[in-house]
C-alpha cells in the first residue's frame, strides 16, 4: 500500500501550524462587530417532523450530487482511458471525508465558540444525543450533522476538476484528507457556525458576509484550491495539442442533471426548514441556472456558431455556482439577472481567461466553480433583497455589504491559495503528486487500478 | 482468386452488400475504420479547445472473390458506393494464394 | 445564431390570434355548470411543513423526470449519431420553459379568473411574496409555482420524440416558446386554475372533468401535438427500410427506471400534501405501471416470441402515462385493470396503428402518450371511486363521468391540433423545421452540435 | 409465450405445502416469549404529515435502489453480451412483485396474528382505505405498504446477481413469484409484523431479533437463496477460464452510488418517522458504508497492489448491507467499526471464501449480501446501544442479544436454502431452469430478448 | 513470408491463439469486425419494426508468418477454430513482400 | 503500387500521419486492433478473479502507395513510430494490383 502512516504524519505538523498562524494572522484584520446570522433562525426548540423530512431528503439529494451526479459529469469529460480513475475519485473522497467528518471536522467547523479557530467538540460525534436538536433549527443535530457532511464531501470532490487525469490516487487521498481538516473545516467555522440562538459565530459571519449555501466555503474554495493544484501539477502530458475531447457527453450531461437535481437539497435545505424560504430559494435555484444555460449557449452560438452540450452544460453549473451564496436573499428577478450574468462570465472564465494564462485547468474547477463563486459572491451583496434574507443589498441602497461581500471573498481566496499550496508542495515533497509519465499515458485505469472499460 | 477491398462511405454499405449479391458473392467482412484523405474532417470545440478531428468515419469492406467476376464485383462496388462528393473512398485488390473454408476445410473457389 | 428577433415577432402575432379566436370559439360550445374542483382542497391557511417538504422533493422527482430521465429514455433510443441532439433538446426546453414559465406561463395558466383566457399576473414572478401561501394548499406558492413549472417543462420535451433526428435545433426552441404560452399555459387554464377556495376557474374544471396530474394537459397535449410534428417535418430519411435500432437501450431503461422514481412526484405530488390521497396516488400509479409493463411484455412476448427490454419498458411508461388523471381518483384494484387495459393498447399504438398508416412518429411520443392519455382520462370515467376523490365514475353508477371525461380529451385533442399545426407551419415559412439531408445523414451531434460521443 | 398456467399451478402446490410444514416445525422449537418491537412505536394515532413526506420520499429512494441502482450495479459487471438481459431481470422483478404484493403478499407479511402463519387480509389491497393510518405508525397504510413493497421488490432482484448470465428468463419469473410468496412474505411476518401497539407478532420479532431494515428478511435470505441458486444452476459456461470481466463499472460505479443514495431511504426510512431516530439512522449508514469501503479497498491495495473500482463500490455496498439491521440500534462508533468488519469480511467473502468452495456466485450475491448480511446481523447483537434502539448489545453487557441474533440468522438461512432449493429443482423439473449453451454463448441480451446494444 | 488472415468465431479467439503459440508464432493482430456469409443474423423488433441484422460479429487474426511454417499454421487454425457449425470462417492467405520490426529495424524474418 | 500495413503504439498515429504528409501521401486508413506479441498485457483483478489481457490496444494503418515512394514511406513510418520499447510494432508489404478512386473511377496511381 503506497500510503505511508509515517508521510501522513509528517505533513500533518507543519501544515497545522500554518492554519493557527493564518488564523491568528486574520483575526487582527477583521475583528469586526457581529452582524446577522446568514441562516433563518426561528426560535422554536421543538423538532419539526416536516423540517426534519426535508432535511433528511436534501442529504440524499446533495449525496447524489457527488455520487453519481460529479463523478458522472467529470468522468465523461476525461479520456476514456482515464474515466474508472476519475469516477474512483469522487467514490473515494466520499468515504474519506465522511471519516474525516464524524471523526473531527464536523467539530471543527460547527462547535467551539472562537471566531478564528475552530472548535474541538463532537469528536467521533461524541456527546450527539440521539433527539439532540441542532439549535437554532428545528431538526435533530444527527440530520444537520450529515446535511452539512454532504457538502464537505462535494468540495473536495469539486477540486479534482482541475487535476484530472495526472494526480496519483493515493496523494489525493492524503491530500483530501489534509485540506478538510486544515482549510475546509476553518472556513465553514468562520463563515457558518453559529450558537443556539443562531448568532454567528465566525469572524466571516459576524462581519455580515452572505453565503446562503456555500459560495465562499464551497466553491470559490474549491475554485481557488483547484487553481492552485493544476499550477504546482503541470499540464497535462500533450496538452493543448493532443485531441482531449470529452470522452462521451452522455455521461456528463447525466452527471450536470443530477447536479441540478441534487441542488435543491444543496440551496433549498439550506434553509434548514420547508417554508416559504425553501420554497424561494429553491425558485431562485431554477431560474439562476436555467439563465446562465441559456447566456452560455447564447454566448457559444454567436461565437463558435454552434450551441454545444458541454457548453449548455456548463453554463447550468455555472448558474448554480453562482446562485448558491444568493439563494436565500435574492428575489427571482435579481436571479434571472445574476444568472445572465454568471453564464456570460464562466464562459470566459472556462475560455478565454483560461487560455489567457495557459495553466491547464483541466475540467475548469477554477473557471467555473471559482469565478462563478466569486462572481455569485459579490451579486449576493448587489442583488440581496430584505423581504426576502433580511438583508438589503447595493440596489436596495446598501452599497456597503457588496464591500463586505469583497472581504468575504479575499479571505476565503487567500486563505484557501495560501494552504493549498503548501499542503500540495509538502506531499509532492514527502510521497509525490504526479504519476509517471507512462502511467499517464497508459491511462489511470489500468495503471492505477488495474481496470478498463471494455 | 482476389482480395477487394473497399473503403466507403458508412451509410453505402447495405446498398453495396445487395448489390453484390447477385454476382455470387456469398459472403463478405465489413470493419468499422477512419480514414484520412481530401475530405477534411469536423472541427469539435470544447470549452474554447479545438480538437480537429483529421479522422472520418469509414467502412472496410473485404470480400475474396474467384478471378472470373473479380472484375464485375469491383465496378459493381463504384456505381453502388458512389456518391459523386469527396470521401467516397477506394477500391484496392490484391492477390489471394489460397483459400479455406473453416467449418469443412474446403479450399480456394469451394471454399467462397 | 439562427434565431432572429424579427423571426420570432413575426411567428407570436397571427399565433396568438389564434389562441384568442379559439378559446372564444370553445367558450360558447362548452358554457357547462361549474363542478367539483379536481385537486383535494383543505380549507386551512396555515403552512404545513410536512406538505411542503413533500412538494419541495415532489418537484425534485419531477425535474429528474426530463433531465436526466427523459433525456436518457430518448436518447438510448436513437442512432448513435443523434444521442447528443436528442439529450440537448430535454436539457435545452428545460432551461427555456423556467424562463418563459417565470416570466409569462405560470400567471397565464394559476391566475386571472376567465374560464377561457388565461391571466396576466404574476408576469415575472412579481408579487409573489416569500411567505404568501398556495391558497387553498398549505404550501408556499413558491414552492406550487415550482412543481408546476416541471410540468411544464416535460411536456414540451415529450414531444421531441415524435420528430426526433431531423429538427433544427434553433426551430426547436422557436416552437417550443410559442407552444408553450399558445398551448401549453391556456390547457392548464382551462383544467386546473382555481380560485383560493379550491373552485375551478377553467372551463374544463369546472365542467368536472377529472385530471388529477395531467393525463390531458401533460400527455394527450403532447402527444397530439406530436403526432401533429411527425406529420408536418416527414419521416426520417431512410424510413422505415434503414436499421434505425435504439444504440443502447441501457441508456433507456435508466431513464425509463428515473421516469418510474420521478413520476411518484408527479402522481401524488399531485396531491399538494402528504396525506393518505399521495399515499393512495402512489400506490395505484405503482400498480398501474407494473401492470402494464406486464401486459406490453406479455403481448409481445406472444406476437414476436420474445419480451424485450424495449417493449417492458414502453409498457411501464404508457402505464404510467395511462394512470396520471386517474391517480387521484381510482381504488388500487382500478388501477391494475387499467394498467393492463394501457399496456396493450399502448402496444397496438406503437406497433401496429403507427404501421397502419405510416407516419414516422420515431419514439412513439403520441403512441405512447397520447394513446395513453386517452385512455387514461376515458378510463378515469369508469374507474373513479366516490371514496377516494370524491366523484364516482362509470363502474360506480356515473356514466356521465366518460362522457364528461370524453369532452376534456376531445378539447384538448382539437386545440393542440389546430394550434400546434399552424405554429409549425408558420416557423416553417419563416426559419425552416428541417435540418439539410446532409446533416441528417452526417448525424444532429456533430452537425449541429460540432460533438460527437467517442 | 413459454409461462404455461399449468406449470405453475404444479410448482405452486408442493411449495406451498412446504412452507407450512416449515413454519410449524419452527413452531415447536422457537415459542420464546414476546420482546420488545424492532421498530419506534408511538402511541398517537394522528397522521403526521412530516413523517408521510419522509416515507413518501423514501419509497421513492428504495425504488431507485432496484432500478435504475441494482440494475445498473448488476449491468455494468456483466459481459457486454448480457447487460441488457441483466437490466431486464430487475425491471420484470420490480413489476411481477408489485403485482404478487398488492394480490397477496402485503396481506401474508403484514397482517394475521399467528406468529408462524402469515396472514390473508387485504388481498388485493381489499379493505384499505385511503385514510387509514398504517398504526402504531403515524402514516397512511397505503403509504406503509407502498414503502415495504419496494423491499419486496430489491430482495429477489438481489438473488439474481448469483445466478447472472445462464438463467431463462421465463424461469426466473415464475421463480421469483414464488419466492415472493413461500419465502419473503413468511420471513417478514416473522421478523417485521406487529399489532396496532408496535407489540411483534411474528415469532422472530417477538424473540427480540433486532433487524432495523432487513439484515435478515432482505440480505441474508437473498444471500442465501442466491448462494442456493448458483449451486443448483451450477457455473457459468468458461467459468473460471475464459475473460469474465466486468464491461463497464461505470454503469455499476452509478449503480453503487444509487444504491448507497437510495439507501437512506432503506435505513432511514425504516424508522417510518422523520425524527432522530431516522437521523441516526442516516448518520450510521453513511459511516458505516464509508468504513466498509475503505476497509476493503485497503485490503485489496495491500494484497493486490492496486485499489479498484470494483473493490471500493463493492465495500461499500458490504457496508451497506451489514448496517441495514443494526442502523435502528447502534451509534456512530460502533457503525465505524461495524463497517470496517464488514469491509474486509465480505471482501474474504467474494474473493476468498469463493475461490475456496469454488462456486460461481457471479455477482457475489452470497458474498457480499449474505455474507454481509449475517456479519450485520451478529454485529448488531454486540454493539446495540440502549439509549438509540432501547436495546443493549453486547458491549453494554447483554450477551444474550448476540445469541437471539444467532438464532435468528439460522433460521431464516435454514428457511430459505430449504424452501429456495425446492423451489428451484420443482422449476427445472418442470420447465428448466438454464437457457441452452448456444443461448448462453451468443449471450442473454440477444438470445432472449432480441435485442443488443449497439 | 505469408499474412494469413483468418476470420473466425469470436469465441475461439483464445483457443486459435494458444494453438498457435507451440508452432513458433510469437504475435498476431486482432480485429473485431461484422461478417456476413451464409449463416444468417438475428432479427431485433423495436416496437413493432423489424431490422434484419445481416452481420454477425466475428473475429479477424492477421498473422505474418515465415513461408516453412505457413501451412501448419493454416491447419492449426482451422482445427482450432472449427466447431462445424455454420458461421465458423475462412482463412485467406497472401504474400508479404517486406516486413519490418518497428523497434529495431530489423527484417523480414528477423521482423516476425 | 504498395499496400503497406503498420501495427503501431495508438499514441504515436498523429506522429505518423504528421510525418507521411510531406511524402505526398494523400490518403490512408486506420483501424483500432489487438495486438499479441512480445509484450505483454496488463493483468486485471476483478474481486479475486485474475484475466490475464493478453491483447494491447494498438492501431493498423493501411496505406496504398506508389512503388517509388514505398521505401521512403516505411523508413518514415518506422522512425515516426518508433519508441524503442517493446510493442513498437511491425511494418507489412502488399502488393496491389489495381486501385480505383470510387468518386471518379480514376484508377491506380491516379487514384492513390
Ligand atoms: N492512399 C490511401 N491508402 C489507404 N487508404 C486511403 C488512401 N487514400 C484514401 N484512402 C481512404 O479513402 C478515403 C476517402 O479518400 P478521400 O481522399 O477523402 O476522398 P476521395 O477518395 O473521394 O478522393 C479516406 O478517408 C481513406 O480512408
Ligand atoms: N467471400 C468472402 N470474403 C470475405 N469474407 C468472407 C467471405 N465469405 C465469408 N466470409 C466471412 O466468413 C464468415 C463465415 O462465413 P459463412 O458463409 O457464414 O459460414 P461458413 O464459412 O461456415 O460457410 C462470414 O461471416 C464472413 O465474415
Ligand atoms: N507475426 C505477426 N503477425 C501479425 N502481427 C504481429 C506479429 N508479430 C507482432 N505483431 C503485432 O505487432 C505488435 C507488437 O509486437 P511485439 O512483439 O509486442 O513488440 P515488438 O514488435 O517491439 O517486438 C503486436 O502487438 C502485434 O499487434
Amino acid at each position: 500500500m503506497s500510503i505511508r502512516l509515517k508521510d501522513v504524519l509528517i505533513a500533518i505538523g507543519p501544515a497545522l501550524g500554518v492554519t493557527l498562524l493564518a488564523s491568528t494572522g486574520m483575526a487582527q484584520e477583521a475583528a469586526a462587530p457581529a452582524a446577522a446570522a446568514a441562516a433563518a433562525a426561528p426560535a422554536t426548540p421543538v423538532l419539526d417532523t416536516g423540517a426534519t423530512a426535508w432535511m433528511l431528503t436534501s442529504t440524499a439529494l446533495v449525496l447524489m450530487m457527488t455520487i453519481p451526479g460529479l463523478a458522472l459529469f467529470y468522468g465523461g469529460m476525461v479520456r476514456k482511458k482515464n474515466v474508472l480513475g476519475t469516477l474512483m475519485q469522487s467514490f473515494a473522497i466520499t468515504c474519506v471525508v465522511t471519516v474525516v467528518w464524524m471523526a473531527l471536522t464536523y467539530g471543527m467547523a460547527f462547535t467551539g465558540s472562537n471566531p478564528y479557530l475552530p472548535g474541538f467538540d463532537r469528536i467521533f460525534l461524541s456527546g450527539m444525543g440521539m433527539n439532540d436538536l441542532a439549535l437554532p433549527n428545528p431538526v435533530p443535530e444527527s440530520v444537520f450533522m450529515m446535511f452539512q457532511m454532504t457538502f464537505a464531501i462535494i468540495t473536495p470532490a469539486l477540486i479534482t476538476g482541475a487535476f484530472a487525469d495526472r494526480m496519483k490516487f493515493s496523494s489525493m487521498l492524503v491530500f483530501v484528507t489534509l485540506w478538510s481538516i486544515l482549510v475546509y473545516a476553518p472556513i465553514a467555522h468562520w463563515v457558518w457556525a453559529t450558537d443556539e440562538k443562531g448568532n454567528a459565530i465566525g469572524f466571516l459571519g459576524k462581519l455580515g458576509v452572505l453565503d446562503f449555501a456555500g459560495g465562499t466555503v464551497v466553491h470559490i474554495n474549491a475554485g481557488i484550491a483547484g487553481l492552485v493544484s493544476c499550477l504546482v501539477l503541470g499540464k497535462r502530458k500533450g496538452y493543448p495539442n493532443e485531441n482531449m475531447a470529452p470522452h462521451n457527453l452522455t455521461l456528463s450531461l447525466t452527471g450536470a442533471s443530477l447536479l441540478w437535481v441534487g441542488w435543491f437539497g444543496f440551496n433549498a435545505g439550506s434553509a434548514v426548514a420547508s417554508n416559504g424560504r425553501a420554497g424561494m430559494a429553491m425558485a431562485v435555484t431554477q431560474i439562476a441556472t436555467a439563465a446562465a444555460a441559456l447566456s452560455w449557449m447564447a454566448a457559444e452560438w454567436m461565437i463558435r456558431k454552434k450551441p454545444s452540450v458541454l457548453g449548455i452544460i456548463s453554463g447550468a453549473v455555472a448558474g448554480l455556482v453562482a446562485v448558491t451564496p444568493a439563494s436565500g436573499f435574492v428575489d427571482p428577478k435579481g436571479a434571472l439577472i445574476l444568472g445572465l450574468i454568471a453564464g456570460l462570465v464562466c464562459y470566459w472564465g472556462a475560455t478565454g481567461l483560461k487560455h489567457m494564462f495557459g495553466y491547464d485547468d483541466s475540467l475548469d474547477a477554477f473557471g467555473v466553480h471559482g469565478v462563478g463563486g466569486i462572481v455569485g459572491a459579490l451579486l449576493t451583496g448587489v442583488f440581496a433583497v430584505k423581504a426576502i434574507g433580511g438583508t438589503s443589498g447595493l440596489l436596495e441602497g446598501n452599497p456597503g455589504q457588496v464591500v463586505t461581500q469583497a472581504i468575504g471573498v479575499c479571505t476565503t481566496m487567500a486563505y484557501t491559495a495560501v494552504v493549498s499550496f503548501i499542503l500540495l508542495k509538502v506531499i509532492d515533497a514527502v510521497m509525490g503528486l504526479r504519476v509517471s509519465p507512462e502511467e499517464e499515458r497508459e491511462g489511470l485505469d489500468l495503471a492505477l487500478h488495474g481496470e478498463t472499460v471494455h | 482468386m482476389k482480395l477487394i477491398m473497399a473503403i466507403i462511405k458508412p451509410f453505402k454499405l447495405d446498398e453495396v452488400r445487395e448489390a453484390l449479391m447477385p454476382l455470387g458473392v456469398q459472403g463478405l467482412t465489413v470493419s468499422e475504420v477512419k480514414g484520412f484523405g481530401r475530405q477534411k474532417g469536423q472541427t469539435e470545440i470544447y470549452r474554447g479547445a479545438e480538437y480537429v478531428v483529421n479522422f472520418l468515419p469509414k467502412v472496410k469492406i473485404e470480400v475474396a472473390v474467384n478471378d472470373d467476376i473479380a472484375d464485375r464485383v469491383i465496378e459493381t462496388i463504384q456505381t453502388a458506393a458512389r456518391t459523386g462528393k469527396i470521401g467516397d473512398g477506394k477500391i484496392f485488390v490484391m492477390e489471394i494464394q489460397q483459400a479455406f473454408r473453416i467449418r469443412t476445410g474446403e479450399s480456394n473457389a469451394d471454399a467462397l
